[in-house]
């Protein structure tokens, strides 16, 4: 394939977009400007870039609880995004749900989710509906090799199977379920294998290199969309931070993040760019220093919006509250 | 007026309202070709082509993507089965459908109804009878609705399809074929709004489902011996009527609860402690509740009576209170 | 194989023992006599019966909401089992639990359930058990094909799987999942393809042929008991009954169960012993007219054992149950 | 006497008894490398080779499992991880583990324990933020134990370990690190024997866990406004002390219930209905209780304060209940 280098360049400037959001929530949460949990896509931002450069405004996506890359990808607003981190009225949630449940319904994002798998049924959901719809939209289910062995995995699979939903099942095999490796809770290799038990075809690709992933991404959306029904990904890649920042990392050796600090998408495509020039160095530096102030925008956007008022828990829990005791 | 059974209610309300609304389907475990596990479904199995379907046995699937599909603006009743398999995918439930609007700001709509059977039936044992409404009572974000005779569920019924909030609704087995009038033409019940089944002045009872009809009973009985009592059916858990019941605290001074689900930590409980709370000086006797004992449902009929209650035993809370 | 007359006359007693008891309980509970669900195995004979002849008394089983052929063939009492049915004090449970909870665990029973799915975990924890103990003991699993469609199964398989348990997972595949056809919920035709995604044996059998049955059971539970881990075994079968008694079966042709008939385990067992001249008609008479007086008696048993009184119902729930208000 | 953390205690009522019988082992989600995941099995990594693991994000098999390895006469101890996930396998608990022996007709002993963390931490918002002990208060057929303080937790899990009956522990997040006062020498806690934490004459506050303290800090303030308030720990919640309850309310008149999860239908309105019920007589004001507001956990930190409930809202019902 021939890519533009404008595609190409809008590729990395994704990644290059995640990597700093994240960078950024790693910094603030250490410094204790963010509560709750941040779970970082460090290392893993050619998944979501690679597959939604394929995506519709009106596809939608289920996230998890690792979900910031897949929000920017979509196309969300890191300022609302930044703000929700904080908790804040502009927040994306009006600080009412945090990293793990960012979500904007409004670019097809169906929400992160704080508990494993529990996106899977969710976007089963949504698939169902849009063949109820007659309509032609796909939904990308992401979920982590840990979430590959919760029953909603199976359940999810299945129902999409029988019913030929449009609906890509993406499992982002980062090596680590918390502090679980892969290898010692999932009795198989490869998750792609999985396949077999839904009839739908499976593949393992390197989810570190933003082309292979774009290109499959590509040909099983176009499956689904024309009717053709799921499909599962695998795509291998590193969760290269601690499972959540403050992670004390008991579980793994230095020497192996290393090593995986060596594989890391971003530096991949970089090379790849450099080799077809369409990036140097000064237009690399370029980019990340737009991107960087950016984020600090974001951050300090953030960090100067309103605290919600108390009365604000008190509402959205439903359109129509009328007699609801809270 | 004609009459009609419970089961036929529900199916007409469903069947109305998605002759009106094609963003309405229905699904789940038996629902197409048995017409539904209690039959709702059979009078108008084969009208909406492609929007009734039966699914594989999956039911954190079944209940999380109605979830879904309401997002994408689809108006899904996903069914239950039994209420006892509610627990098989509750996740999809009390962790997602409850929280999802909430957590993401008031993001969507989430116009969905669950739907499905409860309660005793013929022994069918500790896995098949249970009644967990309180659950849903408990954690937010989903309204509940405990319709109890065929005019109510077919009212409630298409409240819920034109609600834009999640709904669950509890069907008692015993109900499905009792009869009742239903007018032919169009009517909504609101939620929130309890319905007195009988008036009286001595003895409030507040009730829902099943135990509406044995409140009926007792009422009837205690009656021969001069005890007048109100029987309240909230016909909907959340909201619930909180302004009735104390409304008729007020008149009679005296309060039993009478539900069919454990008595202990049931919803009985809340009502309790809401009126007491709030119609303290007004209580001339403490609120008395009825449920079930606190074991799982045994199978042998004498035992499943021994642990259920019925309208014994809201006599026996009616003259406790009396006392 | 060579096998000896009375091996095979035993599997023969047993499989017609099962049969007998259900027709009895279908009888009876079209009578009246019975309350509840009854659901029977008439058709499945085979693969209890085979199965359990390659197992100890000190195994366990975990069955379904479909027992009464799983109970039998581990040597459960009919008088007993009847009595349960029948909700008698002189039943498995004294009457509390019914058919769909019976239960012996003095001979490895660890109860019917009348969740689908849910004897799964439950053998999966025996497993995990008798590895903790260093036991040579195997646990085998029964259920459904429907069973094989929810989140209970694909969590058990793998977790098996990882810790090498020694489980036997026999999936009796009888086309039906109450009123829905397995062609239709299920993804795949041979549901032992799900092994592959948990890297264990799965194979699919002619489960009305209880030798075959016997043949691969043996292998499988050889295996496991030596430490070489779960297998999955699908038993291919028909549900010749309805779902439970009672059961108007609107969703099937009369003709396919017809077809069925002829193919069921104990007429295609019975022709087998007839060319091994191992059973003639007037043994066959003998052996099915001991077994219904044995059914009888067992009826009989049951409807004159006391039904259980009122404070029954309120022992039991603990061992010690000081405090607790019942 | 020496001072560790609510972990450490935990910790060694695990290790002892672990240490003990060999029949008892542990596992869950990052049990083993992390040592729990509040850390409370750290102080004896290493140690109970194999009889620790870690397992697969597979919630409906933990639990499931830890009764099939029971009936089997293992003594599993199944963590799960935080509360909220219980939903994600809860059929094993609630139709298995709560019913199998009454089932069954007394068949087997089900000595297992279930335990994990609960409750609000730093703003972990609606999934990870619940406390759901109610649930199991109202299906029957296990027991909960909810301690409060290190010399609790640790006399409670010893008799848990000791058990024939399924229980399941809640330890609120907050606490893992609190300290307190626990005796070398070994010592056990019965269940359903209530701990009072303050004597006092004007009002009961009954209460566990992390609201044993705010209910403490609340005591002190009003101490100081001339309020003599007795607070009451349960500590377990199946079964509760009722005794000592209604034997103080006896001595108080008045009576409030705190607790951290949903006020609506939690367990307070349980303690409220009975003693209400028992003790209306005794009764000069109603019983008030204090639990979090119907809603979702919300994440920003105010919002998290204004929806949970603190010593504030304590001081407010005492006061309220003195009116
Ligand atoms: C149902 C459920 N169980 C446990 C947890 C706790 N938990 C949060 S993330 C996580 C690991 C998830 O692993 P994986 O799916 O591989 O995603 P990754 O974190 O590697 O992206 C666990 C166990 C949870 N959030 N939900
Ligand atoms: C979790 C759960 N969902 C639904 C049901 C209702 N139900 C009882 S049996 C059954 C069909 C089971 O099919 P299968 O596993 O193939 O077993 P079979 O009845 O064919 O032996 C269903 C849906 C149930 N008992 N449990
Ligand atoms: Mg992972
Ligand atoms: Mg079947």
């Amino acid at each position: 394939m021939v890519y533009s280098k404008d595609f190409l360049l809008n590729l990395y400037k994704t990644m290059v977009k995640i990597r700093n959001f994240e960078l950024m929530a790693e910094k603030l949460f250490l410094e204790g400007e963010l509560l709750g949990f941040i779970h970082l896509y460090i290392g893993e931002e050619a998944i979501a870039t690679g597959v939604m450069a394929n995506l519709r405004k009106d596809d939608f996506i289920t996230s998890t609880h690792r979900g910031h890359g897949h929000m920017i990808a979509k196309g969300a607003d890191v300022n609302r995004m930044m703000a929700e981190l904080y908790g804040r009225t502009t927040g994306y949630c009006k600080g009412k749900g945090g990293s793990m449940h960012i979500a904007d319904f409004s670019i097809g994002v169906l929400g992160a989710n704080g508990v494993v798998g529990g996106g899977l049924p969710i976007a089963v959901g949504a698939g169902l509906g849009i063949k109820m719809k007659k309509a032609d939209q796909v939904v990308v289910a992401f979920f982590g090799d840990g979430a590959s062995n919760t029953g909603a995995f199976h359940e999810s699979l299945n129902f999409a199977s029988i019913y030929r939903l449009p609906l890509i099942f993406i499992v982002e095999n980062n090596h680590y379920a918390s502090t679980a490796s892969t290898k010692e809770t999932t009795a198989i290799e490869n998750i792609s294998d999985r396949a077999v038990s839904y009839g739908i075809p499976g593949v393992t690709i390197d989810g570190n290199d933003i082309i292979v992933v774009y290109e499959i991404a590509k040909e099983m959306i176009k499956r689904a969309r024309e009717g053709g029904g799921p499909s599962l990904i695998e795509a291998k890649t590193y969760r290269i931070k601690g499972h959540f920042v403050g992670d004390p990392e008991l579980y793994r050796d230095k020497k192996e993040v290393e090593e995986f600090w060596l594989k890391e998408p971003i530096k991949k495509f970089e090379k790849k760019l450099f080799e077809l020039k369409m990036l140097n160095e000064v237009e690399k530096k370029k980019i990340w220093e737009n991107n960087q102030k950016e984020i600090k925008e974001a951050a300090k956007f953030a960090k100067e919006s309103p605290i919600p008022s108390n009365k604000e828990a008190l509402t959205d829990l439903f359109v129509n509250d009328s007699g609801y005791d809270y | 007026m004609r009459e009609i059974t419970f089961a036929e209610a529900l199916g007409e309300a469903i069947s109305e309202e998605m002759g009106k609304n094609p963003t309405i389907f229905t699904y789940g475990e038996d629902v197409a070709k048995q017409g539904g596990i209690f039959g709702a479904y059979k009078s108008f199995s084969g009208k909406f082509s492609g929007r009734i379907f039966d699914t594989p046995i999956s039911e954190e699937v079944i209940y999380g993507s109605a979830l879904g599909a309401a997002l994408v603006g689809m108006r899904p009743i996903a069914e239950f089965h039994f209420a006892d398999f509610l627990f098989t995918g509750i996740q999809s439930i009390t962790l997602q459908i409850e929280k999802i609007r909430y957590m993401t700001g008031g993001q969507g709509k989430l116009h969905l109804l669950l739907r499905g059977p409860d309660g005793i039936s013929n022994s069918a044992a500790a896995q098949h009878s249970e009644s967990i409404e309180t659950i849903f009572m408990h954690t937010p974000g989903i309204k509940v609705i405990i319709p109890s005779t065929p005019y109510d569920i077919k009212g409630l019924i298409k409240t819920a399809l034109r609600e834009d909030d999640p709904v669950i609704c509890f069907e008692h087995k015993m109900l499905y074929k009792t009869k009742g009038f239903v007018p032919e033409k169009e009517y909504l019940i609101p939620f929130g709004v309890a319905d007195i089944k009988k008036e009286g002045n001595d003895v409030t009872v507040v009730t829902m489902s099943r135990m509406v009809h044995e409140s009926l009973k007792a009422a009837e009985e205690l009656e021969h011996e001069g005890i007048s009592v109100e029987v309240i059916d909230l016909r909907t858990l959340v909201p619930w009527d909180k302004n009735q019941v104390i409304e008729s605290v007020k008149k009679t001074g005296r309060l039993v609860v009478a539900h069919e689900t454990w008595k202990r930590a049931g919803w009985g409980a809340e009502i309790a402690s809401v009126v007491q709370e709030e119609a303290f000086d007004y209580l001339d006797a403490p609120v008395i509740r009825v449920g079930a004992k606190n074991v799982p449902m045994p199978f042998a009929s004498t035992l499943q009576d021994f642990v259920t209650p019925n309208y014994k035993d809201v006599i026996n809370a009616v003259k406790k209170v009396l006392r």
